[in-house]
């Protein structure tokens, strides 16, 4: 149990990103992890309100309970607190290609107002700006995965009209929708200032909350396009004193292992 | 059956230039020791595949080894890019590096039909990504249902190189934990280089996820104690997660790199000279007054 | 979650005359005690699937509980002919029996089509083979080499029915030794019995080749201690090499075989009656005067 | 070491048979072997002059080492003395498939003079006269491995001049060859009276050699068609007493374990 009184009320806007993903998670759901934010989001789920919730990273992690944040897809900390290990072919054509997961959870560089996801480029393909990583398991759990929570922090670097790249295919380029996709694709974006969740008509992104004392406007300054905005938007709950002192401990226990 | 062999000598007898070498690990089990091998050999126009290319292909193709690189994510896990990979792609230093990209699901998809012996492999993939339109990808459909599905090429690498955590005296290879795709990629390979751990009586399975490699599937163990370095050999060794952080600063910079690689690789002569020059200056980027 | 029930719920909740079922094991951890009970049941119309048909389908044949059987050996293991199978096959008694027919190769990729949520799967089989002409087939190009290659249906049975070593309390299961295709059977089909041998606190992992089948990917696990003989659990029990031999001789007489089923199945209410009943008159046919 | 004393030096035409067949095993091969007088065969090699040979069953067993020989591809001393276990769907594809087996090693119920296999139907497929077990892993053995030895007793209802059913393509119905199978498909036939190969031109099974005290005469007669004879043929050496003793303590051995 968490001692309350050893925590600071006060939080971050990313203790407060985390926090409202983590909400997302339905315990007993499915889920497949994306490292750094979506990882941290997720674990604190599970160490909260979803107990039973399964984590399966693209390593081959299935049933994966880490008592610290893995610093790499591959820790020895996901491997050994898993309920079972498979390779990673396997991982990909018997549990994500097969329908298997619910949500999948991830991040990106650029996000458009359709929620296409680009991890590929900054600028064009044969001659970038800022060559990124690239897709890893991106455009199959966002096609395969029933749904998709995406996070990011809110820059208008990262929230762009239309992505320079798809890497990952929200609603299309022009919002035209799901054809040949099993999953619904990005049901929600979670950011440090707030929600987004895509029309469900013409699918672009609208803001449907901000996290408390973040306004409306701040959030279309950091946005790279004119943000659609819902009537009303929601202000987020702040983060409990024991949602702040579950994350709080979690944070300083992989700061710790790591460190050593 | 595999024979047993010298870091030294199993690269220069089983990896000549212009070969195409699959070095595989997820993060775990990366072979290291393997990679500065080839670089003190000064190998030239590797094509290099790898699902996840990290730090040990960033020193590759920063010293220029690489003429192309087929992958799915290249980045240092857990840091951030891979600065000797952004510059060849960005700024062709210090020699232009042709991609052949793909999603994981793709590339473990390509290994598992070159182990499998197959031409290509099918999967659910790639619909509306702009990959499609960067590499080779063909659509396919199902003879029974009519459906479309994606076409992949196989991956048959002429090498695969990877560490493992045992082999034993007739050469079979242990290993345990997470094995990525390593056993596709040396199944699927022309030939296999595995380094290992150490050398046992009887490979002790210590699991989770025990794999076998029989001993006549692959062409040569060396034994490399600490082969993976900076990575990590679950149950003989941890990350040394601040190297990783460390190669951030060190790679950012062109000469700050060379002097590295030079101390470092070139300047050692083989993997455990590597290992006490690394201990003996832990912090490689001021011990070189960058 | 998979939830826990007596093997006569689960089979009654999951098992509706008319769907297509597949028990799967290679000699190694059969369903027979599943099988048993749906003899109990009375079930109706099934279509079996299986690699290798054995003793417990031709018990479930001879019944008259299946109307169709997709397989690709049907066979007493290490004794000869299944009697019943051929007396469907060759006679139709007690009812005719569809088949439908595949090598191992074919079969064993349709399961893995189906745990991989593929409509088809891609190999190298059938070449010149009159199984061709008898079953569903289809010839494919390499879209990148025009290779030639078979492709066959994925296979997903409306319920697939395993037996395994252990389930801990939370249902997940553990099984070792030959596992043949029985997780591809599972994954693949729309829901999963499992009956296992013991519930611990902890899967034991006994390994040579542990396999993990989480508690979420099982509808319903059914502890059914010795549940596979005269099969056997490897850790658990030994094959009873004797009852095969001994099936010979039941099988082959219409009659005996009639009465042997009513005296140890239908005349059992349970699995744990039907093994007192087996250890009580170990030689089944004198005790029924055959 | 065997104490060759305490054997009998006749022995029977199936020892003979068996012993042959052990002989056509070269030490460090890749075999994939079928249960019963393949199994037996291939473990006297092992157990004899292959020490190295590497025996996998369809069970998914690799590199298996069995002290006794199993009544069943899924007996548990297989498990228990392979290098490692494998799905039957690997082994398949990862193994067979992929081009590892250097020799297949099996039995089938009919063979015609072109060497195709039945092991499916005895008359017609939609009505037969007798069912048998069906193709099992045959089919692509015989296409995948770079050769394959057929052990069978020699009788004329095993011996055909055309098969009910083609299960196994040898070199086809017309002797047409092996266009489409990677490997060379039967170079020999084993059976207790003698041993025939492929013709290297017409593929048209050739008696080539007769095990010591059988007549070529009786060959023929229990031949279903008019058997090409080779000129000379040879006369099989004779076993061992080393060969006999070996095969006969494994006899024995598997015998007592199995009847306990």
């Amino acid at each position: 149990m968490v001692d309350l009184l050893s925590h600071d009320m006060t939080y971050t806007s990313d203790e407060m990103m985390t926090v409202t993903a983590s909400r997302k998670l339905v315990d007993g759901q499915v889920c497949f992890v994306g490292i750094g934010l979506p990882s941290e989001a997720a674990n604190l789920a599970r160490l909260s309100h979803a107990p039973n919730v399964v984590l399966i990273y693209e390593s081959g992690t299935i049933g994966t309970k880490p008592e610290i944040l893995p610093l790499s897809i591959g820790d020895g900390e996901l491997a050994e607190r898993a309920d079972l290990v498979v390779s990673v072919p396997e991982v990909f054509a018997y549990w994500l290609q097969a329908g298997r997961i619910d949500v999948g959870f991830l991040s990106a560089a650029q996000i458009d107002r359709f929620g296409n996801l680009n991890s590929t480029v900054v600028g064009c393909y044969e001659d970038p700006k800022v060559r990124l990583p690239g897709a890893g398991g991106a455009p199959e759990i966002v096609s395969s995965a029933g749904e998709v929570i995406v996070m990011l922090r809110h820059t208008e670097r990262a929230f762009v009209p239309s992505v320079d790249f798809v890497t990952s295919v929200g609603f299309g380029r022009q919002g035209e929708g799901r054809a040949g996709h099993a999953g619904a694709g990005p049901t929600v974006v979670i950011t440090d200032l707030g929600v987004l969740a895509p029309d469900p008509t013409t699918h672009e992104l609208t803001l449907v909350a901000t996290h408390p004392g973040v306004e409306v406007s701040e959030v279309l300054s950091h946005t790279g396009w004119d943000l659609l905005v819902a009537d009303p938007v929601v202000i987020t709950e702040p983060p409990t004193p024991e949602e702040l002192g579950i994350l709080r401990d979690l944070v300083a226990r992989t700061k710790e292992a790591h460190s050593r | 059956m595999a024979e047993f062999a010298t870091l030294h000598d199993a690269i220069q007898d089983l990896v000549p230039d212009g070969a195409t070498v699959a070095m595989e690990g997820f993060t775990h089990l990366i072979p290291f020791a393997a990679g500065h091998e080839m670089i003190r050999q000064g190998k030239k126009d590797l094509t290099l595949v790898r699902m996840t290319p990290d730090v040990i292909y960033d020193q590759m193709i920063g010293m220029g080894l690489a003429r192309k690189l087929v992958f799915s994510w290249g980045g240092n896990p857990g840091v951030g890019s891979l600065h000797r990979f952004r510059d060849a792609v960005e700024h062709g230093y210090p020699a232009p590096l042709e991609l052949e990209e793909h999603s994981h699901a793709g590339m473990a998809a390509r290994y598992a039909a070159g182990a499998s012996g197959l031409p290509f492999a099918v999967l659910r993939a790639y619909v509306g990504s702009d990959l499609v339109k960067h590499t080779e990808v063909a659509s396919i459909h199902c003879p029974f249902t009519g459906e479309e599905l994606a076409a992949v090429p196989a991956l048959n690498p002429d090498v695969a190189v990877i560490h493992a955590q045992q082999a034993d005296r007739q050469g079979n290879v242990g290993m345990w934990g997470i094995t990525g795709v390593q056993r596709e990629a040396v199944l699927g390979a022309r030939k296999a280089i595995v380094t290992v751990e150490e050398i046992v009586d009887e490979l002790s399975h210590r699991g989770p996820n025990n794999v076998v490699l029989p001993s006549w599937t692959v062409a040569v163990v060396a034994c490399v104690p600490h082969g993976s370095h900076p990575s990590y050999s679950m149950g003989y060794s941890t990350r040394d997660n601040a190297f990783y952080t460390e190669w951030d600063l060190i790679s950012r910079d062109r000469d700050l790199f060379a002097r590295w690689i030079e101390a470092f690789v070139i300047g050692t002569e083989d993997h455990a000279a590597y290992l006490s020059a690394i201990s003996a200056q832990p912090q490689g980027k001021e011990a070189l007054g960058g």
